[in-house]
């Protein structure tokens, strides 16, 4: 609305700039700190049901863990390792004033975590073959230990991979807004904060894969 | 005039980003590699893990993140945020330590007086 | 007030203690700030002169540092009385009599060392009593509260919970649930009895259902009605016919039910094998008019004997007369607090005693003149039910009040069968 | 609403998608802080005013004892109806949303909040919450029965539909965190120059620490709540003992989450009493800097206290202890604010308008739901206590005497701003004290009955209590009555009252320097702010300013 910023003067004639509540940079980056707070409890409170009940079961945990696919799972974390990268040069690029370049190094990151999700997804089935997901009969005959490793393995590796599929609905619309000239090399808070958004699906996974997959 | 402002406070460089992705797949391959090597108890496994985990996520926080280069600001907000999740874990692993001992605390007076 | 609101516990008085000095501490607090809030807004109400007397007074480090320490003093005191009432109740002592209770929807369940189940708590006067309490894994929370001994535990289903008291007098104390279990929470309601310990130990070792019976009932009853009983099921349902939150026992086996299935409604027979569906999978089919996920499985609760005794409860139970309804017309009695005025041994207390009253004759007045009448089925049903029409003669009119409404005819036709035997 | 002499915010806005010409569009897509704030406040006040029907029928209910007009399944819903939409439609978002969103830019010299479409967003999100909860109780059993506490497993097992409550929960617990992300960026950001945050006035110290309960807490139990839903549509089995979870697990995550949210509703309120202390009392504050502390530090330690509602739970005894220091902790700081307030009525000259009785009224109320309070929090005694009607009056006393009252405080106070009218004095003054007589009467009796031993969410009590229900039933009528009549009070001055001008109380901070009701932008220049909150020299402000936007300087 105002392009020119607004000035007032103390009594001493200093300047003072009032912030723009419709264009501040700042303030849209502070706001998604304070949602990647929230984020940040949510996994938060699930690694303390984890911790609860791995203090509990802990020896049904070890024993668990060692089933589950480290070489899928190695895989996937390399591979948001490696999108995680992408998605920072993508923003470097950016402000380079390198579009074109950004915008390839969004569809890099788009693409690999489709790769995520598919490697995810025959995990996931290999396991629900087997007979192990929430409720099922054969887990609840592996005992109560078997129950809360695999629930939280369902719930917390769910949850995550339903944070990726919304990077990707973000990274699609951060593309739209490139296209439309809305992001621009000066403009650029929205594909700051999807990587910021990003790199916190990463971080999630993290602590997820070795309490997970190498406890054993 | 934003843009300076912004320049300012967080020059990012493309050198940056890869030699912390370097630093994180050296970590990543050594999570990988510690239940080859070391059969450990748990609690150790545990631990290094946790570490590894923990360093990862410093390097992830502090470069990926920019709060390396970001406004003080930004910094106490996420320690305080993190010390507020702290306190709570503390206080869960006291209840759930001792939840398996009935009456823990009189119980252990009462071994003593 | 409650049932013995003076505290019976050994540890009441502790407790007690606290209570009275946190609220004196903070009766105290009210008064001196409240009184001296009044007292200012009195004082500097705006007068006509007062803006002149304004003082902006912003800070007084003296002052702010008294009114963080002495509130800090007063809270530590509070925390110690805190720390010492807690440490009564909790510190269970060495020498123990254990009792393990079961919270179950709607009905609390003690089992004795010897294995003795009970509805009531009864207890020896002066014992150590340790509780360990916890709920079935398929039930819900509840909590042990009671309030004359000053303690509350919850009932945590798969957990075990301890708590302990010493009776220091006789009587009898209310048990209620305080942890919101459902629909009939407020009426899970129970008693502990303090008893002498030669009642306790006589009927410990005895097989009477409890202290206060006269004869041993235990042979008397129905297996499968004892079953229904000291699992909760008659929490929710009824023998007599009467709905509570599921359907009655009564006239149940072999009718025809409608019952929902996946919520398609079709009508199947009560016979062995839906009543044992019933018991073990009840939301499979919900009889139609009742709520699913009320009532939990019985699979690890019941055994395979146990069920085959409920369902032959259902079967023949509601139809083997005598020993039956000595046990229900006693209920009746008492729970009508009938056996307050009457016995059934023949002693004489505020009213005449039920035994070998049936068909003898008796006594009347009626309207002052006195007349005799045989003590058939239809003079003791107005005596039931117009208590002031027909006085026995030696006793005084007003005394009883009509059941009229209270008991139903089936009660009715069940006591005066009962009077039959005595 | 042309009678005044500026185009306020009721004449004109700007939308989200542009400009409509439908007056209804206009609002309800309005992206105008204050009309947003309106919009809360009105469908707030809607639900509060259910709520209350939902507790005249329970009244009514236990007037006697036995079966009178429910049944115990009916109830049960009641309660927990009237629960959900007293916590989560009414008192969370409450003052922050309402009162709050009006206020806090204008408080702090700002033309909007940091994310304006964000704010409306989140009004959407609440809408859209609290109708699921509604459309809960047509649908299948009806609405859950389980307590607005959901505990596990009673909330796995009932046939009710507990999703849908749960669901709701989750959503408006969304809407919450929204609100509290836009008004900490806010207060970070859109200060005016100089205002630092030792010069922000003291309802915005309140907002500023509820913003960050709202972000960091909330999260815990709309996850929880998500987990309670996995439950029953999965069977995960975190909270379900057959499958060897832990139903006191879940009561750690709710309260962790539910107890700071207790602070959450309170520290506005609180909030609202530093506003209206001073103005009425014509002086500054005394111990400006240890209230505007005592928020933060409240904020900060009620994270760690949540423990105190889980004494009879089974929870280890070392930790109860731990819990019960913290819970006296929270104690000195709120202790301190009270002094605070009444240190400043001395050497005042106090004038009783209607907003000041109202604060003062709730000093009463709130320094015995808070004293009750410090009862509840000793352990041995709370074991006693625990999930008795001692509790719930303890409950009511706070939340009610306490934020509502404030809430309502707010309402006189800021009336003329948000209206530009002024409200009959008289009956504001006779609608407190029958409120305040029918509080009393209504909840002191519960105390009674609690220390006696009467459990909570009873549908049917022991005949020794009849009397207490008796008291608190008649003392309900009044209480309901003396509600309606603040309504209709207020009402009347909103349609009929006199014009009330920029600064009817004479009060200091920037709200009042712009004319009432506000114009759209609020402010036309803003002040470099290099002075306090609250100065006044014998009664009159120090500053005077006049910052509306003038008109025919700005158009649209």
């Amino acid at each position: 609305m105002h392009n020119q910023p607004e000035i007032i003067y103390d009594k001493q004639g200093n300047a003072h700039v009032i912030v723009d509540y419709n264009d501040d940079y700042i303030g849209a980056k502070l706001g998604f700190w304070l949602f990647l707070f929230t984020e940040m409890m949510i996994f938060g409170s699930m690694f303390l049901i984890y911790a609860f009940y791995m203090f509990q079961f802990s020896d049904t945990f070890v024993q668990y863990s060692a089933t589950l696919n480290v070489k899928m799972g190695g895989t996937n974390t390399f591979i948001l390792l490696v999108s995680a990268l992408t998605m920072g040069l993508s923003l470097v690029r950016l402000r380079q004033g390198n579009v074109e370049g950004a915008k390839k190094f969004i569809w890099a990151t788009i693409v690999l975590a489709l790769i995520f999700l598919s490697i995810k997804y025959f995990e996931w089935s290999a396991e629900i073959h087997h007979g192990i997901y929430p409720g099922s009969p054969t887990l609840k005959s592996m005992g109560d230990g078997a129950v809360m490793f695999f629930g939280l393995y369902f719930v917390i590796t769910g949850l995550h991979g339903i944070h990726i599929i919304l990077g990707i609905g973000a990274m699609i619309w951060v593309l739209g807004l490139v296209r439309k000239g809305k992001i621009t090399p000066t403009k650029f808070v929205v594909l700051e904060n999807t990587a910021l958004y990003w790199d916190l699906v990463h971080l999630v996974w993290v602590f997820v894969f070795p309490l997970f997959y190498l406890i054993h | 005039m934003e843009l300076h402002q912004n320049e300012a406070l967080h020059p990012i460089k493309a050198s940056t980003y890869v030699t912390v992705f370097a630093l994180l797949i050296s970590l990543t391959v050594l999570t990988l590699v510690q239940p080859l090597v070391l059969k450990l108890a748990l609690a150790s496994t545990l631990s290094i893990q946790l570490g590894i985990a923990f360093m990862k996520a410093f390097l992830i926080v502090a470069y990926y993140m920019h709060i390396k280069s970001n406004t003080p600001l930004f910094r106490v907000l996420i320690y305080g945020s993190l010390a507020i999740l702290g306190v709570i874990y503390i206080i869960m692993a006291i209840d759930t330590y001792y939840r398996y001992t009935p009456n823990d605390l009189f119980q252990l007076l009462q071994k003593e007086g | 007030m409650l049932e013995g609101m003076k505290g019976v516990s050994s540890f009441a008085s502790e407790i007690d203690l606290a209570i009275w000095v946190v609220m004196g501490i903070s009766i105290g607090i009210f008064i001196v700030v409240v009184g001296v809030m009044f007292y200012f807004l009195y004082t500097y109400r705006a007068k006509k002169d007062s803006r002149e007397k304004i003082k902006n007074i912003e800070h007084n480090v003296y002052l702010e540092i008294a009114w963080t320490v002495i509130p800090t003093f007063l809270l530590a005191i509070m925390f110690y009385y805190g720390y010492t009432s807690l440490k009564v109740m909790r510190e269970v002592p060495k020498e123990t009599m254990d009792i393990n209770v079961t919270g179950q929807m709607w009905f609390w369940t003690h089992e004795y060392a010897n294995g003795k189940k009970t509805k009531d708590l009864y207890v020896p006067i002066g014992t150590n009593v340790k509780l360990n309490i916890t709920a079935n894994k398929n039930d819900v929370l509840h909590s042990y509260y009671v309030p004359a001994f000053r303690f509350k535990q919850d009932a945590v289903p798969g957990k075990m919970n301890t708590a302990w008291f010493n009776a220091k007098e006789l009587g009898h104390f209310d048990i209620q649930c305080a942890e919101y279990c459902g629909t009939r929470h407020a009426y899970m309601r129970a008693k502990i009895h303090v008893i002498d310990k030669e009642t306790f130990d006589t009927w410990y070792k005895s097989d009477k259902k409890t202290p206060f019976d006269q004869e041993s009932v235990a042979t008397t009853k129905h297996p499968g009605l004892e079953l229904l009983e000291s699992n909760g099921c008659l929490g929710c349902h009824s023998v007599d016919g009467s709905i509570l939150v599921g359907p009655s026992y009564k006239d149940m086996f072999g009718h025809k039910v409608k019952v929902s299935v996946n919520g398609t409604l079709k009508e199947v027979i009560a016979d062995e094998a839906y009543l044992k569906r019933a018991i073990l999978e009840p939301d499979s089919e919900v009889v139609d008019g009742f709520s699913a996920g009320m009532m939990s499985s019985y699979k690890d609760v019941l055994t395979e004997k146990q069920i085959d005794d409920i369902i032959d409860y259902f079967k023949n139970g509601q139809n083997t007369p005598k020993e039956d309804i000595g046990a229900k017309a006693t209920s009746i009695l008492e729970s009508n607090g009938c056996l307050g005025c009457h016995s059934v041994d023949g002693s004489i207390l505020v009213g005449p005693s039920y035994k070998d009253m049936f068909g003898h004759k008796v006594k009347v007045s009626v309207n002052g003149t006195l007349k005799e009448v045989i003590a058939d089925e239809a003079y003791l049903k107005r005596a039931i039910l117009e208590p002031d029409s027909e006085v026995v003669d030696g006793f005084s009119a007003g005394m009883m009040s009509s059941y009229k409404g209270i008991l139903s005819d089936s009660d009715i036709d069940i006591v005066i069968e009962y009077f039959k035997g005595l | 609403m042309n009678t005044f002499s500026h185009t306020s915010f009721y004449d004109k806005t700007h939308t989200v998608f542009g400009h409509h010409n439908s007056k209804i569009l206009q609002w309800i897509f309005s992206i105008d802080h204050k009309r947003i704030s309106l919009l809360y406040l009105f469908v707030m006040m809607g639900f509060f005013l259910v709520a209350v029907c939902l507790a005249l029928s329970m009244r009514l209910e236990l007037f006697s004892p036995g079966q009178d007009i429910m049944s115990p399944e009916r109830y049960n819903q009641v309660f927990t109806l009237h629960g959900v939409i007293m916590i989560f439609l009414f008192i969370v978002p409450g003052i922050p949303a309402a009162l709050g969103n009006f206020l806090l830019p204008l408080q702090i010299g700002a033309r909007d909040v940091s994310f304006p479409r964000l704010n409306l967003l989140s009004w959407w999100v609440y809408v859209a919450g609290a109708l699921l909860a509604i459309s809960s109780l047509f649908v299948g059993d009806g609405f859950a029965d389980t307590g607005w506490t959901f505990y596990a497993p009673y909330s796995i097992k009932t046939g009710t539909n507990v999703v849908w409550a749960l669901g709701a929960a989750f959503i408006l617990g969304l809407a919450s965190i929204l609100t509290g992300i836009n008004f900490v960026v806010t207060i970070h950001r859109l200060r005016a120059p100089g205002m630092t945050f030792f010069k922000m006035p003291l309802f915005v110290w309140g907002l500023y620490s509820t913003a960050w309960i709202q972000i960091l807490a909330t999260p815990i139990v709309g996850i929880s709540l998500v987990m309670v839903i996995f439950e029953r549509v999965f069977g995960v089995g975190f909270f379900d003992p057959t499958k060897g979870g832990d139903p006191v697990l879940f009561e750690h995550m709710f309260w962790i989450y539910s107890h700071p949210a207790v602070y959450l509703m309170i520290l506005p309120a609180f909030g609202i009493a530093s506003e209206i202390i001073p103005t009425f009392c014509r002086k500054p504050i005394f111990g400006y800097h240890s209230i505007a502390v005592s928020s933060a530090m409240i904020a900060g330690i009620g994270y760690l206290v949540w423990g105190h509602h889980m004494f009879t739970s089974g929870i280890s005894e070392t930790i109860k202890l731990i819990f019960s220091v913290l819970t006296f902790f929270v104690a000195i700081p709120t202790g301190v604010k009270f002094f605070d307030w009444i240190a400043t009525m001395y050497k005042a000259s106090i004038e009783f308008k209607a907003p000041m009785i109202w604060a003062v009224g709730t000093f009463v109320t709130f320094i015995i739901g808070g004293l009750t309070g410090l009862i509840l929090g000793t352990v041995g005694v709370d074991v006693y206590f625990h999930d008795t009607y001692f509790v719930v009056a303890h409950f009511h006393y706070t939340m009610l005497g306490g934020v509502a009252f404030l809430m309502f405080a707010g309402f006189h106070y800021w009336f003329p701003k948000i209206t530009g009218r002024m409200y009959s004095e008289k009956h504001a003054k006779y609608a407190f004290f029958t409120v305040f007589v029918g509080f009393n009467l209504l909840w002191f009796p519960m105390f009674l009955a609690g220390a006696f031993g009467m459990p909570r969410r009873y549908f049917d009590y022991l005949p020794e209590f009849e009397i207490y229900h008796k008291f608190s039933g008649i003392g309900a009528l009044i209480f309901a009555t003396g509600i309606i009549y603040m309504l209709i009070t207020l009402y009347r001055g909103w349609r009929y009252g006199e014009l009330a001008g920029p600064n009817p109380w004479n009060a200091t901070t920037l709200e009042w320097q712009i004319p009432s009701p506000p114009q759209l932008e609020n402010f036309g220049t803003i002040p470099y702010v290099d002075f306090q909150p609250y100065e006044y020299i014998n009664g009159e402000p120090v500053h005077k300013m006049d910052l509306g936007v003038k008109e025919g300087n700005k158009d649209a």
